[in-house]
């Protein structure tokens, strides 16, 4: 499974990449949401994919009976969706804020700070 | 300004309490079953948000009482003051202090700074994602 | 439970979440695309469904639990956007 | 083992449901047909299925969990499709042309967002 | 004193959170501006004290044992980059006090500060690289936070690159994090070290090490990452410029020295060559960029780049002269404190004519020679003119560079040197010897009570001059701080303890 | 000596304190006991000095560095060190009566201090570092100095030139002084001279040398670097007559005299310091000859003394060397002595070229006749110190070991060019009677504050010239400094009829003829001069400027062009070349396997609709379809942590997902639809990037799959998640214990993200809250 | 006070009795107490209407999975053949359901039913616009919907 996900993982990020480097902030921001996925899907995949057996003990018993999903991974995942949303949160206001003031939904007219 | 249809209206008042109760329960079965801080925070949080698109935002915030941004302070507050009383005991911060009480219905239960902690995520998870929901839906 | 059973469900259910996405993608208006979201919300409740009964693990049930409830709250969301009024980009 | 062809059968039921749902979205020509095959069809089928569910566990636990999403289904999904079949209609998506009769067109008011009930109904007392 | 370790985190952290809770009350904020960074000062303090008596403080958060749980590690490099970050919030906070509107005092000024804070003394002292992610994520959402605060338009256009490229270099880094946890299966840097150590052929280690070295090549505004820094950082308000002048891309060069030196070989050919790479063109683009500039803030801004580019240098030449380490952490203790002064010059010189704008500034000198005296120690200090802290930072550079046969990048440095200079008299001769070009300009009144203004600036200023009067007690800091980082084996030993 | 030099920082620091308080006339004079004082200190050192002890004295500094507050005092330094508080007192007078009524006098007195003292630390300074930082700040004092009228652009324009070149010679000096220190294993000077022949057998001997000479050289105004000098004439005059005539220009004389002992002797050593030092002799007469402004022929005559000198030190004989010592003294007491008349001059009457004076001996008779003797020395003409100076000179380059022909010639035109501007500078504005406008400013008498300082020095010269064994002894000492063993000058005005004294007869003769016909020679040569003001080097310099600011606006053109397509593609293409050039070069170490064994078809299913979903939000040309297929993505995501056993990833991932859609549905409320902004091919090159990226990725993810070194940690959760942590869903029990601190720092995003989205959205430019 | 509140408080009760806190227990808990009500109260009519919901709502409940069944076999069999049926059309249906609850849950009701969509009540409350999709006849149509309004507030009234 972890080959096809290098695969899919990929395409994520390509797609990411593409949109990223449009022109419209909209596209940007979509791009941005796709690159997050793209790596918490790599974090999941490396840690290596195991079905049917999730990270949670039976009740009464210390541990789970056979092996478990990696827990750790899961728990790192989960951190990096909820920064990832709040970051995400702020660039689309952020976007929001830019077309307000500049009125377009160009980047290339947002230029007037670099040189 | 309540445009929103007759329907979507009613179904909306009855599913906030709902929704409401079932981040409760997510929040505090989090330790040992799928949920916790973040996840009950974010049903809450989808809560409230029906709500706004539902009533509006002014109804929304009414709902809360207090403004989301109260909540995020607290919420730090208690995440960062659960980290602490083990070290009056001189242990490393963070390290999870636990006790048992003893409730009249409940029976035995574990309590512990971490689920304290929880609460604290819990609170801060909802206040923040209000905060935005709220201020962006009062802009449009 | 018989293994043709679960391949069949499971065939269905991928049958299905095919035909969804492709309205999503066909469209060719935005409540079409929001429609067949919602119907791929369905589904992943269904693949949950089969997916917790042949491991074995109620847990993921909790999984169908949250989407059933909240799901529909993109709808609204949707629906908020078109009944506003803004500018729209579909035919 | 009884149980369990049961289950199986609800499953296998409920899938196809969701089958339908996805072909009808698939196959249906305007947006008020389709919401016709996904809401009920998908609806019915996360609720067959999870009976299917249900049976196989047996356990008071799965069983209530089974029986909250049956209910939050069958109350969110109606309410979507309501929802999104409003917005659709006053936004003007187009309807299939072999629609016998529309009772609805025009009376929605885009400026206040109200809905006119027909002249014949408007002074009758229900 | 074990506990000090965690103060540098847990005070700024919940100071923001009382600074949110009490967001209605300005004098609570204000307040607790001074009273917070305050206490983050003397917990620095004692924390480089403690790392000094015992070579590392370690403190395993919430008892678990490393590599499971989370540890805080300082050695001495992360002691004074905690230092240093505390004299710089200390000193920004008093600066905002008179300088941030109560406009933006009112919109979560002071809690953004704090946590922006912590989050870099997170990243300084976690010994965990998912939780180095997580507080450069804590940093990087304050600033950008901090950035947009007074939506200019300017300031509009300055956070979507800023925020895009830094969010480019997060999904890098956590990418990179995922390949290495599958790789080596732990996140505790100390443990992921003594794992690599035992493997034979880390090849692939080699190869992920470069995403590392890009997401924090973008972070620490490196060549060719560098871009989002010139276009934003001239556009906050200027007690947030300082603060990310001196300390933003610094975390970044941190988070190099940290992993390149603890896990990844940077012996290795293609790291050594790309750093050095890195460094010389670093340098020189930096210092090219602020040549053609003539606004004050944005040729501060550019000259980040530039030093960044030296930092870089005692990086890359570690293997080949310990010294060069040496220097690099003697540069980075003498930028942030000169840079951030200067940027806190530009705000007072704002504060007196209204302008950043050369061409639109002027007469200071005459009018106020005392600014126009600590505005030369801080400008001669970053052009390395001796004997300030400056010129020490870039001998130790450039005598490691030429222990190392490095001559490309010692004339670079050279060079550039130069260039800086001629950048700094630019800033002089126009801002301060220049006549005002307008009697308007001229007389613009002084908004407020700007003695804390001197007072900050004044204080950095001895700083810079104290550190190179007395440079040996920071030379004898930095050494001992580059000779730990060299000996991995030590801080391994430090985290791991008995369990190796 | 710490405490000479130290003293001399703290009176500087004090001195506009002090200066507030007392009148501007005392001010001078005040201010001049404390170098009078240290004059007389080093010159109780004399007799010891010359009688070959040496002083050491050291103080650490940067000891991990080999830097040291370390001093030494031999003759060569108390030559300088005598030289530099004799001539600062007499201008500290001349300061006070010079610029009595400048509101900024105070700020000139503690510079010129505060020079004084740093001039003071490079000669005494045992170790090359604590020389170069002095170095270092005469060079920032002389910028300083030289912008002391700053409101001018032409001032701060020439402040600039003298700044950057000198401190640039510093860089390279700088290098050099380390690359002497590490070859010859100490940083004390006191070491370094006895290590000769390991300096110079070291292979990095002439890079070092070469470094070294270009800061000296730049420092000490050699061609090409000479043409700062003049220009730093926009100083006050007392600051020319001593930094850029007296003392600090004669800093890298200073240098090279010192480090001769151990780098000269050598082939590479005399024609470096001999020819440049020759070209530099004669370009700086000849431009002295035939420029008119006062101050700019007494510049360019600086220039020319300061050829000589390295030239003299190039060769390096010891006859030479005494040469060059004693045409350092001879030169500071007249050019010092000349600059202060140079200053009288434009003090009473305004006047700042020499064709705005003439007859001005009757109104100035004391001043002229110090100009008459003080032009005698420069001209090197009996009976003036001058005269025994410049046969000294003539006779040691006809000596040199090599290129004695080439110094000599060289020797003569200086000598006769000299002549020319001697005669100038004597006779000109005092005796030439012409018909001539109005004096610039009405005229002021100069005082005796202003007159002490010519007078004495040219009073010097003269008595030096009479009786030459007065500064034999000093002269010695510095010369045997320079060589490194003993040298005993013999200065004697009478030294027969010798091949130095016809050359000297026949430059005069020259000379006058030459000055005779000024006016003619002026115009003759313009043809030159326009051709330095199209390509001389001052001339590049300014092109070498303008280049660097026109380059670097180019390049921060193209580099930080605005556009943040261009960023990214930046960023992402340098990753992707370091990823594949480290994959490329670590072939051995890494493995990829292709498994695709055990994949259930419902899985493909999964995967392939949400890769198509990302696809599909990239093909739409739908902002809110973009949006759906994001929703689409969400759920085959949430879909793949749950058939890999994520519960909780998989709430997470929906909660967040449904948020994501009601955020950007309520944002893009308000943005307009998708435009096509790029063109095609712009579009297919970022699509070769894209799939370029998303393949690098992949290969990483399959070769760490395959690689994989070591199991994870997690197997200690599992176990420890219950007994310990009191919980049974692991991830959580990591969350809110195990792993606290990670989920403390991420409520802190939250809520950070949270109060900037709340601020961006209230607080508006200008506009109300 | 209210019948439902004093049947979850004997529910609570029992589950304090046994000292078993689950789920299960609970309901065993409600029906119970729900039987004792019954039994106990049935001449007060408060409560007397509230014990008879329960068959009135199985019943209900009967009536409706049988419309869906059969309504959703003719949905699928109308997708599954190449051929399209329907004849749809959107009609105004008058309510006599008049609070807010009433009439969601009728139009929920009708929307989960297949074939017939609720669209939205007028703004006056006086009719719900339904899509139908199979209008053959249309009184025919309109009897079923008057027939499930008139359950519906057979229940909730
Ligand atoms: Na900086
Ligand atoms: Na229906």
């Amino acid at each position: 499974m972890e080959t096809l996900m290098a695969f899919v993982i990929g395409v994520l990020y390509a797609t990411a990449t593409y949109m990223m480097l449009r022109r419209s902030i909209v596209k940007l921001v979509i791009g941005l949401v796709l690159l997050s996925n793209a790596a918490n899907l790599l974090l999941f995949t490396t840690a290596g994919m195991m079905r049917g057996a999730p990270p949670l003990v039976p009740e009464g018993a210390l541990q789970p009976e056979g092996p478990v999903a990696d827990p750790l991974a899961q728990a790192l995942i989960l951190t990096a969706i909820v920064i990832g949303f709040g970051v995400l949160a702020f660039a689309v206001v952020l976007i929001r804020r830019a077309y307000d003031v500049v009125r377009a939904d160009d980047i290339n007219r947002m230029k007037g700070t670099d040189t | 300004m309540n445009q929103q249809s007759l329907i979507l209206r009613t179904t909306g008042r009855f599913l906030l309490p709902l929704l409401l109760l079932f981040s409760l329960f997510l929040l505090l079965r989090g330790h040992n079953e799928p949920g916790g801080g973040f996840i009950g925070g974010l049903v809450a949080a989808a809560a409230v948000s029906l709500h706004l698109f539902v009533m509006g935002t002014n109804a929304a915030r009414r709902v809360l009482r207090l403004t989301p941004r109260d909540l995020i302070g607290w919420g730090l507050t208690t995440g960062v003051l659960s980290a602490v009383p083990s070290t009056l005991l001189g242990e490393a911060f963070f390290t999870a202090l636990w006790f048992e009480i003893t409730l009249p219905l409940l029976g035995e239960l574990k309590l512990g700074t971490p689920l304290f902690f929880d609460l604290g995520v819990y609170m801060v998870v909802v206040g923040s994602v209000l905060t935005i929901v709220l201020n962006l839906a009062e802009e449009s | 439970m018989p293994a043709t059973v679960i391949w069949a469900s499971y065939a269905l259910l991928s049958l299905a979440l095919i035909m969804a996405f492709i309205r999503l993608v066909l469209g060719p208006t935005l409540p079409d695309r929001v429609v067949a979201l919602e119907l791929m919300a369905s589904l992943t409740v269904g693949f949950i469904g089969i997916y917790a009964l042949t491991t074995d693990q109620p847990a993921f049930l909790d999984v169908g639990m949250v989407l059933a409830l909240t799901a529909f709250l993109a709808a609204v969301g949707f629906a908020r956007y078109l009944e506003r009024g803004a500018h729209r980009d579909d035919h | 083992m009884i149980t369990d062809l049961i289950a199986g059968l609800f499953m296998i039921a409920g899938t196809f449901l969701m089958f339908l749902a996805g072909l009808g979205l698939l196959r249906m020509p305007d947006l008020l047909m389709r919401m016709h095959a996904t809401t009920k069809a998908g609806a019915m089928g996360i609720g067959l299925v999870m009976i299917g569910v249900a049976l196989h566990f047996l356990e008071a636990g799965v069983t209530a969990r089974v029986l909250i999403i049956v209910l939050f289904v069958m109350l969110t999904a109606p309410v979507a499709a309501h929802t999104i079949g409003r917005a659709g209609y006053f936004v003007g998506v187009p309807l299939w042309e072999g629609m016998l009769k529309d009772e609805l067109k025009g009376r929605y008011d885009a400026e206040t967002h109200t809905l006119a009930s027909p002249p014949e109904h408007q002074n009758k007392e229900p | 004193m074990t506990l000090a370790i965690a103060l540098p985190i847990l005070i700024p952290l919940f100071s923001g959170a009382l600074s949110v809770t009490g967001w209605r009350s300005r004098r609570v904020q204000r307040a607790l501006a001074v009273i917070g960074t305050g206490l983050l000062l003397l917990a620095s303090i004692l924390l480089l004290h403690a790392v000094w008596q015992d070579g590392f403080v370690v403190m395993e958060m919430g008892s678990w044992p490393a590599p499971f749980g989370i540890v805080l590690v300082a050695d001495l490099l992360a002691a004074i980059m905690v230092l240093l970050a505390a004299i710089t919030g200390f000193a920004t906070a008093i600066y905002s006090l008179s300088t941030i509107s109560e406009r933006h005092e009112r919109f979560g000024y002071y809690p953004l500060l704090h946590l922006l804070l912590a989050g870099v003394n997170g990243a300084f002292l976690t010994g965990d690289i998912f939780n180095l992610y997580v507080w450069f994520e804590v940093m990087l959402v304050a600033s950008f936070a901090l950035l947009i605060l007074g939506g200019e338009r300017a300031q509009m256009e300055g956070a979507i690159k800023y925020v895009t490229l830094n969010l480019v270099s997060s999904a890098i880094f956590l990418s990179a994090i995922g390949l290495l946890y599958g790789l080596v299966g732990t996140l505790n840097m100390a443990d992921i070290a003594a794992k690599l150590a035992t493997v034979d052929d880390t090849g692939l280690v080699n190869v992920v090490a470069m995403l590392f070295f890009v997401a924090f090549g973008i972070k620490a505004a490196a060549f060719p990452f560098f871009f989002w820094l010139p276009a934003s950082y001239h556009t906050p308000q200027v007690a947030v410029s300082a603060l990310f002048a001196g300390l933003l891309t610094k975390v970044g060069v941190y988070a190099l020295f940290r992993v390149f030196t603890l896990i990844f070989n940077i012996s290795d050919s293609l790291t050594h060559a790309m750093l050095v790479w890195m460094a010389g063109l670093t340098m020189l683009t930096g210092v090219l960029g602020a040549a053609a500039q003539f606004e004050f803030r944005r040729i501060l801004s550019f000259h980040i780049i530039s030093q960044i580019g030296y930092m870089i240098m005692g990086l890359a030449l570690a293997p080949l002269s310990p010294l060069a380490l040496t220097g690099g952490i003697f540069y980075i203790v003498h930028h942030i404190i000169v840079k951030a002064n200067l940027f806190l010059i530009s705000g007072l010189v704002y504060c007196l004519r209204g302008s950043y704008e050369l061409k639109h500034l002027g007469g200071l000198y005459r009018d106020k020679p005392w600014l126009g005296i600590l505005f030369l120690v801080s400008a001669f200090s970053l052009a390395g003119m001796p004997p300030l802290s400056g010129f020490f930072a870039k001998f130790i550079v450039i005598r490691a560079g030429i222990e190392a046969n490095a001559w490309w990048l010692v004339a670079t440095a050279l060079v550039v040197g130069l260039l800086t200079l001629y950048s700094m008299t630019k800033i002089w001769a126009e801002v301060f010897w220049k006549a005002a070009p307008t009697e308007d300009n001229a007389t613009r009144p002084a908004s407020g009570d700007l003695r804390a203004l001197y007072a900050t600036i004044a204080a950095l200023a001895l700083m810079t001059l104290c550190i190179g009067l007395g440079a040996q007690p920071v030379f004898e800091l930095a050494q001992r701080s580059a000779e730990q980082l060299l000996d991995p084996s030590r801080y391994i030993e430090a985290v791991l303890g008995e369990r190796l | 000596m710490l405490l000479t030099v130290l003293s001399g920082f703290f009176v500087a620091a004090l001195a506009p304190l002090v200066h507030r308080h007392i009148p501007p006339r005392h001010s001078g004079l005040l201010f001049a006991l404390f170098p009078a004082c240290l004059f007389f200190y080093f010159a109780q050192q004399l007799p010891a000095i010359s009688a070959g002890a040496m002083l050491l004295e050291s103080q650490p500094w940067v000891a991990g560095l080999d830097i040291r507050l370390s001093f030494m005092l031999d003759g060569l330094s108390l030559l300088f060190a005598l030289l530099i508080t004799g001539i600062g007192t007499f201008i500290l007078i001349y300061t006070g009566r010079y610029l009595g009524d400048h509101p900024a006098l105070g700020r000139l007195y503690a510079l010129l201090l505060c020079f004084m003292a740093s001039m003071l630390g490079l000669v005494l300074s045992d170790n090359l570092i604590g020389l170069f930082v002095f170095w270092e700040l005469t060079s920032i004092t002389s910028y300083l100095l030289i912008g002391f009228n700053h409101e001018d652009a032409k001032t701060r324009a020439a402040a600039l030139q003298g700044f950057f070149i000198t401190a640039g010679g510093g860089l390279a000096l700088m290098t050099g002084l380390i690359l002497l220190g590490l070859a010859g294993g100490s940083f004390e000077l006191s070491q370094l001279l006895s290590e000769r022949e390991a300096l110079q057998a070291h292979p990095l001997f002439l890079p070092m040398l070469l470094l070294i000479l270009v800061g000296a050289f730049t420092k000490s105004a050699q061609y090409p670097f000479h043409f700062w000098l003049p220009n730093a004439m926009a100083a006050p005059t007392p600051v020319s007559a001593y930094l850029h005539s007296a003392t600090m220009v004669k800093a890298g004389v200073y240098l090279l005299a010192r480090l001769q002992p151990a780098l000269g002797g050598n082939d590479a050593w005399l024609w470096l310091l001999g020819l440049t030092g020759a070209i530099t002799m004669l370009m700086g007469v000849y431009l002295a000859s035939r420029t008119t402004g006062i101050k700019q022929m007494l510049a360019y005559s600086t220039v020319m003394a300061l050829g000589t000198l390295t030239m003299l030190i190039g060769i390096g004989t010891e006859q030479a060397l005494i040469a060059a010592m004693a045409f350092l003294l001879a030169h500071a007491l007249y050019k010092g002595a000349l600059f202060m008349i140079a200053g009288v001059i434009d003090f009473s009457t305004g006047a700042k070229d020499f064709l705005q004076t003439g007859g001005l001996a009757r109104q100035l008779p004391i001043t002229a006749a110090a100009a008459v003797g003080t032009a005698l020395s420069l001209a090197g003409l009996a009976p003036m110190f001058g005269f025994i100076a410049k046969e000294t000179m003539l006779e040691s380059v006809m000596g040199a070991p090599a290129l004695a022909v080439v110094f000599s010639v060289a020797a003569f035109l200086s000598a006769t060019l000299g002549i020319t501007i001697a005669l100038v500078v004597g006779i000109w504005p005092w005796f030439i009677r012409r018909d001539m406008p109005e004096l610039p400013t009405a005229f002021r008498s100069p005082g005796p504050a202003l007159l002490a300082g010519p007078v004495v020095l040219a009073l010097l010269g003269l008595g030096f010239g009479l009786l030459p064994a007065l500064p034999e002894q000093a002269l010695s000492a510095a010369a045997s400094a320079a060589a490194g063993h003993a040298v005993v000058a013999e200065l004697a005005l009478w030294h027969g009829v010798n091949t130095a004294l016809v050359m000297s007869i026949a430059a005069l003769l020259l000379g006058t003829l030459l000055f005779c016909n000024w006016g003619r020679w002026r115009s003759m040569t313009d043809a030159g001069e326009r051709f330095a003001r199209r390509l001389g080097p001052e001339r590049l310099y300014a092109m070498g400027m303008e280049a660097l600011v026109r380059f670097s606006a180019w390049q921060t053109r193209v580099l930080q062009n605005g556009y943040l397509r261009y960023y990214l593609m930046t960023t992402l293409g340098t990753m992707v070349v370091l990823v594949m050039a480290a994959l490329s070069m670590n072939l051995s170490g890494i493995r990829i396997a292709m498994d695709f064994s055990g994949v259930a078809f419902y899985e493909y299913v999964i995967a392939a609709v949400l890769a198509a979903s990302s696809i599909a939000a990239v093909l739409t040309n739908e902002r809110l379809g973009a949006v759906a297929a994001l929703g689409a993505l969400g759920f085959t995501v949430a879909l793949t942590y749950v058939m890999f056993s994520a519960p909780d990833l998989a709430i997470t991932q929906v909660l967040v997902e449904t948020l994501t859609v009601i955020l950007l549905v309520l944002v893009l409320f308000r943005l307009p639809g998708f435009l096509k902004l790029s063109s095609r091919p712009l579009r297919l090159l970022d699509a070769l990037t894209a799939v370029i990226v998303g393949g690098t990725f992949t290969v990483l993810i399959l070769a760490v799959t395959a690689t994989r070194y070591f199991p994870s940690i997690s197997q200690y959760f599992v176990e420890h998640a219950v007994s310990d942590g009191f919980g049974r869903n692991i991830v959580n029990v990591i969350l809110v214990d195990f792993r606290g601190l990670d989920t403390l720092g991420e409520i802190a995003v939250l809520s950070l993200a949270a109060i900037g989205i709340f601020a961006m959205l209230k607080l508006r430019s200008g506009g109300q809250e | 006070m209210n019948a439902l509140t004093w049947n979850i408080i004997l529910a609570l009760i029992w589950v304090g009795i046994t000292g078993d806190f689950n789920l299960a227990n609970l309901l065993i808990g409600l029906l119970l107490g729900y039987a004792i009500l019954g039994f106990a109260l049935r001449d007060q009519p408060q409560f007397a209407r509230y014990v008879g919901k329960l068959p009135k709502l199985v019943w209900f409940t009967g009536f409706f999975l049988r419309e869906l069944f059969t309504s959703n076999l003719r949905v699928a069999y109308d997708v599954l053949t190449p051929t399209h049926h329907m004849r749809p059309a959107v009609i105004a249906v008058p309510l006599i359901a008049q609070t807010d609850v009433e009439i969601t849950v009728l139009a929920n009701l009708i929307s989960l039913t297949p074939g017939t969509l609720g669209l939205d009540v007028s703004s006056d409350r006086k009719v719900l616009y339904l899509h139908v999709m199979y209008l053959d006849d249309e009184q025919d149509v309109r009897d079923s919907i008057r027939r499930l309004e008139q359950r519906v507030l057979d229940l909730l009234r």
